[in-house]
């Protein structure tokens, strides 16, 4: 990342096909599908865990593959990362003071 | 700036082209006077104007701060009601922060960090004039307060519930709010600005570890301001809506945790502790080897220890809380881990003074601040790591001993550094020299002013002065010749002597202005890359991007080490190497032109604030002003089309650099 | 008690000899009796503290001394006298590595007396009495739950003065009707915000009967600076004594007297906020006050057993004049008890300040009590506001306000 | 958004030549970004903190709508399938396929917003003002801010339809694109997290 | 001494000043009017600003430009915009202020757009410059302006549609439309060949449809359920039931979570069918929980029976308003079930009488604690 010698042709012809975008679209569908269902199945003690694990794969998929950051130069990651591994962090800290998560 | 690719337009016939006809709405291209100024998108104007605003500010600040000395140098100060102590002190604190230290670190980083790196310009000109005009803007707000009703009386930390309506009534804490959301913006814009700035555009060969220090001290700030800055606003707009929109945040009978704010204000407020310090390092961390004729000791280090004052900085905000009731668990991890932060800091201390070691010291103005700051800061910090022990701190905090304990670290070592900074790059700036022996009083002065009124801080606050007192009574000031009266008074004294130390530096300036001696092109024997072009710079900066081999690039220049006697040797002098730049200079130079839009946008921005206090309609035009300076803003190339030249030059699209004289 | 003052004592032979000459330079420079003394502790809390502090101000003392010494002879030492340009040397990674470990290490050290000292301040199961403490814009008020072990049997509310037994074990239950404020006793313990809507702990114990000054000390609004608190530790008897007076009946004054005339005019004027527990109308029915009506943040100071208190307005004036004040805070411990009891005798009172209060209060402290300011608190004061009284009305409701202790 | 770099001394090249390869712009956005990240982080603990606070007006299960907010995060997550399209075709240089999908998003997210204005009103009409509770102050401000955001979006989006239409567009036409879509996923995205913490969980 | 633009800005600010004066007098002045008056001044009046300080090129050369370029005008419809815009001011004057808002900003956009175009018409006599003149200064307020009043439009007249119908059609119109728009969208990417043409009917028609069908929507009101919701508040405070018995609105799904718990003074648990209390920071039993008066104070509830219980204060009783009718005074939890949390929020003025206690108590459970407020 401190040298110019970044290969020019890649920053441009990234990502995946229009299919694949459609694949991944389809995957996110099934996946909300999925958590809305809960809301009429009764999922018992997986309800709270399965909910947030399904959460973090759809914002995953979509900021790695629609947003790009799987294919793009890394240190659009590092920005991102380091904004949402932060929000993250200070948050639940500071939620924890408030005996949140008890 | 598109003057130096302007043929010189009086010879030119008036012609009526199509062109001229543009005559509304017509960008500004060429530019003399008051306008090159306004409309300007040169990184060098712009960190100008950041540095006249913020001395004024802290000029404004100043006089808050010894009108507060003046009431509490006596008991029962009559100087100010208890409403206008309670206003003083908010502003003082405001304005110090974001109006003064912030803009005056980005006024370093405006001018500087484009010239250390290589760079003709900064990533986005017109951003960059932008979060000036916001700045303005926001500083306009937060002192208009003053002459409409009175200004914010809550602290800078502005705790709830004591902003709420009922026990703030005046407008003043509306004003603060949005004043600081105006300004936050423009820090924001400017921090991401300034990070792509030096992660993209890099002189060829200036890999991240190559970079000057104060680069890189300045990217770790602006990864603060980044990622600080969204939480104050949550919290500034959850107080504005409590306050202008008749939101519940703050409000403790509809169940509502008045620590919310805290911890929101705090998880702003810590890191930005550490955004008002840093640059300071960083200007030292430059000064310091330039008059000690080495490099800075452990580079590595330093670098690192900065970047890990800034991590770490994120995760120590509840110290700031350690009386307001997290419970035992919280506290502990925050004590222990306010402890850890010390260690960085320690680290840089010791850098600094192995830098010195075994040094060739050069005791200019320029020097004797940053030793201040060395020294100055140690005590601040040690006083620092007192507070970190949670027990103790239940003692200290909200007492002068804290006040002490800040303003060791923000004016020793803030401003300490900043001033370093004034006389270290004066010549670079405006060609011209400030006055040693001035310097040499300003210094003294404010050394002497500076220990004499937070020294005895420390010890009122130990004896246990609360601070944000109004009048303090003598009924507590204990018995003998030194009690707390005692000390009160010699720290009103020495704020005024800290005073007429600035005023020195007023006089300097005006002095300079005058009659202060041209400066040479290298006064310092300097070692970085801003250095390699004339003072003051041109306004593309450098004729040819320079190709960096080394860190301290322009010290290995000028030396090379004599192999024989293990000495360094000059074999350039700093006229040859600036030649042998302008010998190459590149043909063609595209600068981007002024532009109008990022003072609209302000103004807009300005406006529709306003609407939060006098109501919708004065929205309705501030997001009218807004919305069209963003799309003519859109829609404007960043570089001037030849045709908006008026009248466009004469052989179509190639502009020649002028001659440089 | 027992192993506080065991690992004081261990801890302070060790130290005493470092924290006496690191310190003296600064403490020669110190008032003497200062009431608000962070480091003159006068019970087990406030000695924890200044145990840390013994360890860590003298830590800092010598470092700072070293560092700041080293830099001098750097100062000195590398001067510019001609010498060579050195040569660039970038740094030595094993010294870098070196002065991070070694601070480390001393911080840990630190850090270790830090965490116990935090968890042993946050324990509360020891606790012998428990006092209510409830901050409000510039007062605080303390309110006694049940509590028959301590001769307790219906709740004491009382102001400007916490009155507690010394050697005990106090718990302080925090809390605010308004903003924040902080409770903060130096002598006894740190402080503690008392935050709305939430309820803080904080310890307190004092060695020996006394007098102990402190302030609010979280920023709390115009009056912040008069917000201010004494904390009186009495002997367990004297303490007993005190309570059994708090919750004696209501005698009103006799007929006819300019007593009885003050009681009317109390009635008429400041009834309604002020409480005078058993005070009952003509018709016999009890007057309870309602200063939820007239004051925003809603309550006022209970004025029952006001003479047996030395403080009026948040503690900002003395209730007793000078000469009788001085006998209170001059006394030696084992007689305080006595002086406190004492109470406000007429010829103790500090009729200046009290009269000028009762005549235009808000003139006496900044407490925004302007008609023209109450717009956001809808038409409530946010203290005591100016009542119009003659000087007549004054000089009865002081003979009245004699009669309450 | 379409600022476009300066250019140092190599500005023969057409793509602006940088330290590290990347575009200026791009950076920019992300960097942003991740500052949104510590914006709707704190709107979004502010509404976990209070959200059980209620003491007048209706509780947050008394009143969600799920099924239909399941649709309108439904279309808002699809909304951003027809942003990526727009965005390939924008880098295949077609940029009659980039305006339709643009145009398709925009219209999407409208239709967003208006399912946001249905849901507020109905909500008010139940007895849930922006004054009634804790609750009600931290979940209008939550989803209002997304909301604004989203509008800001669908303005952008039509804005740039309009611009790339009349060939107005100062900069890199796919990069323009690229960078609105990176705000429209973001948008996206945020979503995707208060419909699961503000809407799921507590029913 | 001006330029041609700032003249027309100019005169624009003058006019609007005329109007606003005309309708603060004639019209009884609503926010909104002002409003739009008020913003027109201000822009007009920084547009003139703007215009007359950074006038760069002198002004002759301007004039000689003009009279040198002067040609015919192209055509243009913004004069029938301004008339309608006058003709609505005019009924507007007469009947509603909203006509008469609208009729402005009509009159002030049409007006706009035909000076903007009637001077770009004249600035050279090359029409593909002209136009480029006029999209210069026009293009910052069109594109925002024309995708922003777009964007209202369509989520207004959705919202309208989704609160006219029932909830489950809401629902499924909303999914339909969306499946509509993206198989559009994917119909129009795969056939080129029908794109222009079908865009070109399918788009003014659909917008023509959701026109009319949002405006019967709007007209015809919002649904029942919400009409009666907003007439009869049922979550308001005081129609809480507070018995033993499941009420009908407040405790539907009862909300169990409590996040933030450190804000409290007591738990208050019910175990066993007996309640009992503790103080924050004791960990002992009490049943006495002390408020100090008029301090507002939470109290968490914990349920850990297999019946759904509520938590209710008793705070004495009172007379309701003028009458003679004694009501109890006090307030509850919802029903909340095993395991579940809720907390009360209280602020309580005057201390209990001695015939009236405070307490808490659990209806079904057994016991009680008091509550003192000294």
């Amino acid at each position: 990342m401190s040298t110019a010698t970044e290969s020019h042709e890649d920053t441009h012809e990234h990502g995946m096909s229009d299919a694949g975008y459609i694949k991944i679209a389809l995957i996110l569908a099934a996946i909300t599908a999925l958590e809305v269902s809960t809301y009429y199945v009764d999922f018992g003690p997986l309800f709270l865990p399965s909910l947030i694990a399904m959460m973090f794969v759809k914002f995953f998929m979509v900021v790695s593959y629609f947003m790009h950051l799987k294919f793009d130069n890394k240190l659009f990651s590092l920005m991102f990362y380091i904004g949402l591994g932060l929000a993250i962090f200070v948050y639940v800290a500071a939620l924890a003071t408030f005996k949140f998560f008890m | 700036m598109a003057i130096i690719e302007r043929p010189d337009t009086a010879t030119v016939p008036a012609v009526v082209t199509p062109s001229q006809a543009f005559g509304v709405i017509k960008r500004p291209v060429a530019s003399s006077g008051w306008r090159e100024w306004l409309f300007t998108v040169d990184h060098k104007k712009i960190g100008i104007m950041y540095g006249a605003v913020a001395l004024f500010f802290f000029i404004v600040g100043g006089v808050e701060a010894l009108l507060i000395r003046l009431q509490l140098a006596a008991p029962d100060g009559r100087i100010l009601s208890a409403d206008q102590y309670n206003q003083m002190f908010t502003m003082h604190g405001t304005t110090m922060v974001f109006l003064f230290g912030m803009p005056m670190a980005a006024a370093f980083a405006n001018y500087f960090l484009p010239l250390q790196i290589g760079a003709r310009d900064v990533a986005f000109p017109r951003l960059n004039a932008l979060s000036l005009w916001l700045l303005v803007v926001g500083g306009l707000i937060l002192n208009a307060s003053w002459f409409l009703g009175g200004a914010a009386d809550g602290g800078w930390f502005m705790y709830a519930p004591n902003s709420g309506p009922v026990f703030s009534p005046s407008n003043g804490v509306d004003y603060w709010v949005l004043g600081l959301q105006v300004a936050g913006l423009a820090s924001l814009i400017g921090s991401i600005n300034l990070i792509v700035t030096v992660l993209n555009m890099r002189a060829p060969g200036m890999t991240l570890m190559k970079m000057p220090i104060f680069t890189w001290m300045i990217l770790v700030v602006q990864f603060l301001l980044v990622f600080s800055l969204p939480v104050i606003t949550v919290a500034l707009v959850l107080l504005m809506f409590q306050r202008s929109y008749g939101a519940t945040f703050f409000d403790v009978s509809q169940g509502a945790d008045p620590l919310l704010w805290q911890h929101l204000f705090w998880i702003f407020g810590h890191p930005e502790v550490y955004v008002l310090i840093l640059p300071a390092f960083g200007i030292i961390s430059e000064v310091l080897p330039t008059f000690s004729r080495k490099p800075l000791f452990g580079y590595p280090f330093v670098v690192f220890s900065g970047a890990a004052i800034g991590l770490v900085g994120f995760g120590v905000w509840a110290h700031h809380m350690f009386a307001s009731g997290l419970g035992p668990v919280s506290v502990a991890v925050f004590s222990i881990a306010t402890m850890a932060i010390a260690i960085p800091t320690g680290v840089k201390v010791f850098n600094w003074l192995l830098t010195m070691w075994g040094g060739k010291i050069w005791y200019t103005t320029a020097m004797k601040f940053a030793i201040g700051l060395v020294t100055l800061f140690t005590i601040g910090g040690l006083s620092g790591v007192t507070h970190s022990v949670a027990p103790s701190d239940t003692q200290q905090t909200d007492t002068y001993y804290i006040v002490a304990h800040f303003h060791y670290v923000l004016f020793g070592g803030m401003v300490f550094g900043l001033f370093s900074g004034f006389y270290y790059w004066w010549p670079k700036v405006f060609g011209k020299m400030l006055n040693e022996k001035l310097g040499s009083w300003n210094f003294w002065l404010m050394v002497i002013g500076m220990n004499m009124t937070f020294g005895p801080m420390h010890i009122l606050g130990l004896q246990g002065q609360p601070r944000r007192m109004y009048v303090w009574t003598e009924a507590r000031a204990g018995e003998g010749f030194f009690n707390l009266g005692f000390w009160n008074l010699i720290a009103s004294i020495g704020s005024f002597i800290l005073a007429a130390g600035v005023l020195f530096f007023l006089i300097n300036i005006v002095h300079t202005a005058k009659k202060g001696k041209v400066a040479p092109a290298d006064p310092w024997d300097a070692r970085t890359l801003e250095w390699i072009t004339t003072n003051p710079p041109k306004p593309h900066n450098f004729d040819r991007i320079p190709v960096v081999h080394h860190l301290d690039e322009f010290f290995h220049r000028k030396y090379a080490e004599d192999t024989a006697t293990h000495t360094m040797k000059r074999y350039a002098t700093a006229e040859e190497v600036i030649k042998a730049e302008e010998d190459a200079a590149d043909a063609h130079i595209h600068l981007p032109s002024p532009s109008y839009w990022p003072l609209v946008l302000a103004l807009g921005i300005g406006v529709l604030c306003m609407g939060v206090v006098y109501g919708v309609p004065v929205m309705v035009v501030g997001a009218a002003i807004l919305v069209f300076s963003v799309f003519g803003w859109v829609l404007e190339p960043s570089t001037a089309d030849d045709s908006e030249i008026d009248p466009p030059s004469v052989d179509g699209s190639t502009k020649e650099i002028a001659p440089i004289g | 008690m027992d192993t506080v003052s065991r690992v004081k004592s261990s801890r302070r032979r060790i130290l005493g000899t470092l924290v006496g000459i690191a310190a003296s330079a600064t403490l020669a420079g110190c008032a003497q009796n200062a009431p608000q003394d962070t480091w003159e502790p006068k019970g087990p809390n406030a000695e924890m503290i200044h145990d840390l502090d013994n360890l860590v101000f003298p830590i800092a003392y010598v470092v700072g001394i070293i560092v700041l010494g080293l830099a001098l002879y750097i100062f000195w030492k590398f001067k510019d006298r001609g010498q060579e340009i050195p040569v660039q040397g970038h740094g030595k990674p094993y010294m870098e590595i070196t002065l991070t470990v070694v601070p480390a290490l001393i911080l840990s050290v630190v850090g270790v007396f830090t965490f116990r000292t935090i968890f042993d301040l946050a324990e509360t199961q020891d606790t012998e009495i428990v006092i209510n403490v409830t901050g409000q814009q510039w007062w605080w008020e303390y309110d006694y739950p049940v509590q028959p072990e301590h001769g307790i049997n219906q709740p004491i509310v009382t102001s400007g003065q916490l009155v507690f037994p010394a050697g005990t074990k106090v718990l302080l239950r925090e809390t605010s009707r308004d903003v924040i404020h902080s409770y903060w006793i130096p002598a006894l313990n740190g402080k503690k915000d008392a935050v709305p809507g939430r309820v803080h702990l904080l310890r307190l114990e004092a060695n020996e009967p006394g007098l102990y000054a402190g302030q609010c000390a979280e920023f709390c609004g115009l009056s912040h600076a008069n917000m201010r608190m004494e904390a009186i530790a009495l002997s367990k008897e004297d303490f007993a004594k005190w309570v059994a007076n708090q919750q004696k009946a209501y005698v009103p004054p006799a007929a006819g007297t300019v007593e009885a005339e003050g009681e009317a005019v109390y009635i008429a004027q400041c009834a309604r906020c002020h409480q005078v527990n058993g005070l009952k109308d003509a018709q016999g029915k009890p007057i309870i006050s309602a200063p939820d009506e007239y004051v925003y943040s809603g309550a006022a100071p209970n004025l029952t057993a006001l003479m047996t208190r030395n403080t009026f307005a948040g503690a900002m004036f003395d209730l007793v004049n000078e000469k009788c004040r001085a006998d209170v805070w001059g006394a030696p411990s084992e007689k305080f008890g006595e002086a406190y009891l004492k109470g406000v005798t007429e010829d103790c009172l500090n009729q200046k300040d009290l009269r000028a209060w009762l005549r235009n209060a808000p003139e006496m402290k900044p407490m925004y009590a302007e008609p023209n300011l109450l717009g956001p608190s809808d038409g409530k004061y946010r203290g005591m506001p100016y009542l119009a009284l003659t000087e007549d009305d004054i000089d009865k409701l002081v003979a009245y306000l004699l009669t309450l202790k | 958004m379409a600022e476009t770099a300066t250019h140092s001394a190599d500005h023969a090249a057409d793509h602006g030549h940088s330290s590290t390869g990347i575009s200026n712009n791009k950076l920019a956005m992300w960097l942003f970004l991740g500052s949104e990240c510590l914006l709707f982080g704190g709107l979004i603990s502010t509404y976990m903190l209070y959200r059980g606070r209620v003491s007048d007006g209706p509780h947050p299960e008394q009143i969600f709508d799920i099924p239909f907010t399941s649709v309108s995060s439904f279309v808002l997550l699809m909304s951003s399938l027809s942003m990526v399209l727009a965005v390939t075709s924008a880098q295949r240089k077609d940029y009659s396929r980039t305006n339709l999908w643009l145009l398709v998003t925009a219209i999407l997210g409208a239709t967003f917003v208006g399912g946001q204005i249905y849901e507020f009103t109905a909500f008010y009409r139940e007895g849930l003002g922006f004054s009634t509770s804790l609750f009600s102050s931290s979940f209008y401000t939550l989803t209002g801010f997304h909301g604004v955001h989203v509008t800001v979006g669908v303005i952008m989006l039509l804005s740039t339809v309009g611009i790339l239409k009349k060939n107005r567009a100062t900069g890199d036409k796919a990069e323009s694109v690229e960078i609105v879509g990176l705000y429209w996923h973001f948008v996206d995205v945020v979503w995707i997290i208060i419909f699961t913490l503000v809407y799921l969980i507590p029913a | 001494m001006f330029t041609t633009g700032s003249k027309y800005f100019i005169g624009l600010t003058a006019l609007s000043v005329v109007a606003t004066v005309l309708y603060l007098f004639l019209v009884n002045p609503s926010d909104l009017g002002a409003l739009a008056l008020v913003g027109l001044i201000t822009s007009a009046a920084t547009l003139s600003g703007v215009s007359i300080f950074t006038r760069d090129s002198d002004t002759e050369t301007v004039e000689q430009a003009v009279d040198a370029s002067a040609g015919p005008a192209s055509a243009s419809f913004w004069p029938i915009v301004v008339a309608l815009g006058a003709a609505m001011v005019l009924l507007g004057l007469a009947t509603e202020p909203v006509v008469f808002v609208l009729g402005i900003a009509v009159l002030v956009g049409g007006g706009v757009e035909w000076m903007v175009q009637g001077w770009s018409d004249r600035a050279s006599a090359n029409a593909a410059y002209n136009s480029e003149v006029r999209a210069k200064v026009l293009g910052g307020i069109e594109y925002p302006g024309l995708s922003a009043v777009l964007t209202i439009i369509v989520a207004f007249l959705f919202s309208r549609i989704f609160l006219a119908v029932s909830k489950d059609a809401a629902t499924i119109f909303f999914m339909l439309v969306a499946a509509v728009i993206f198989a559009l969208g994917f119909v129009f990417a795969a056939r080129t060949d029908l794109r222009k043409k079908a865009l070109s009917v399918v788009l003014p028609v659909s917008i023509a449809l959701l026109a009319i069908a949002g405006v019967v929507s709007a007209l015809s009101g919002e649904r029942k359920q919400l009409v009666d919701a907003a007439r009869e508040d049922h979550f308001a405070i005081e129609h809480r039931e507070c018995g033993e018995e499941a009420s009908k609105y407040y405790d539907k799904h009862a909300n169990n979570r409590v996040p933030l718990r450190k804000a409290v003074i007591a738990t208050i648990t019910v175990e066993n069918n007996e309640v009992s209390a503790k103080m924050i920071g004791l960990d002992r039993k009490v049943d006495t929980i002390t408020i100090p008066r008029m301090n507002s104070t939470t109290v968490l509830f914990r349920n850990l029976d297999d019946s759904e219980r509520r938590l209710v204060v008793n705070l004495g009783s009172a007379k309701v308003g003028d009458t003679d009718v004694v009501e109890p005074l006090g307030t509850c939890t919802q029903l909340t079930g095993k395991g579940q949390e809720q907390v009360l929020t209280l602020t309580i003025p005057k201390p209990a009488t001695a015939e009236e206690p405070f307490s808490f108590t659990v209806p079904g459970a057994n016991g009680e604690i008091k509550l003192v407020v000294p």
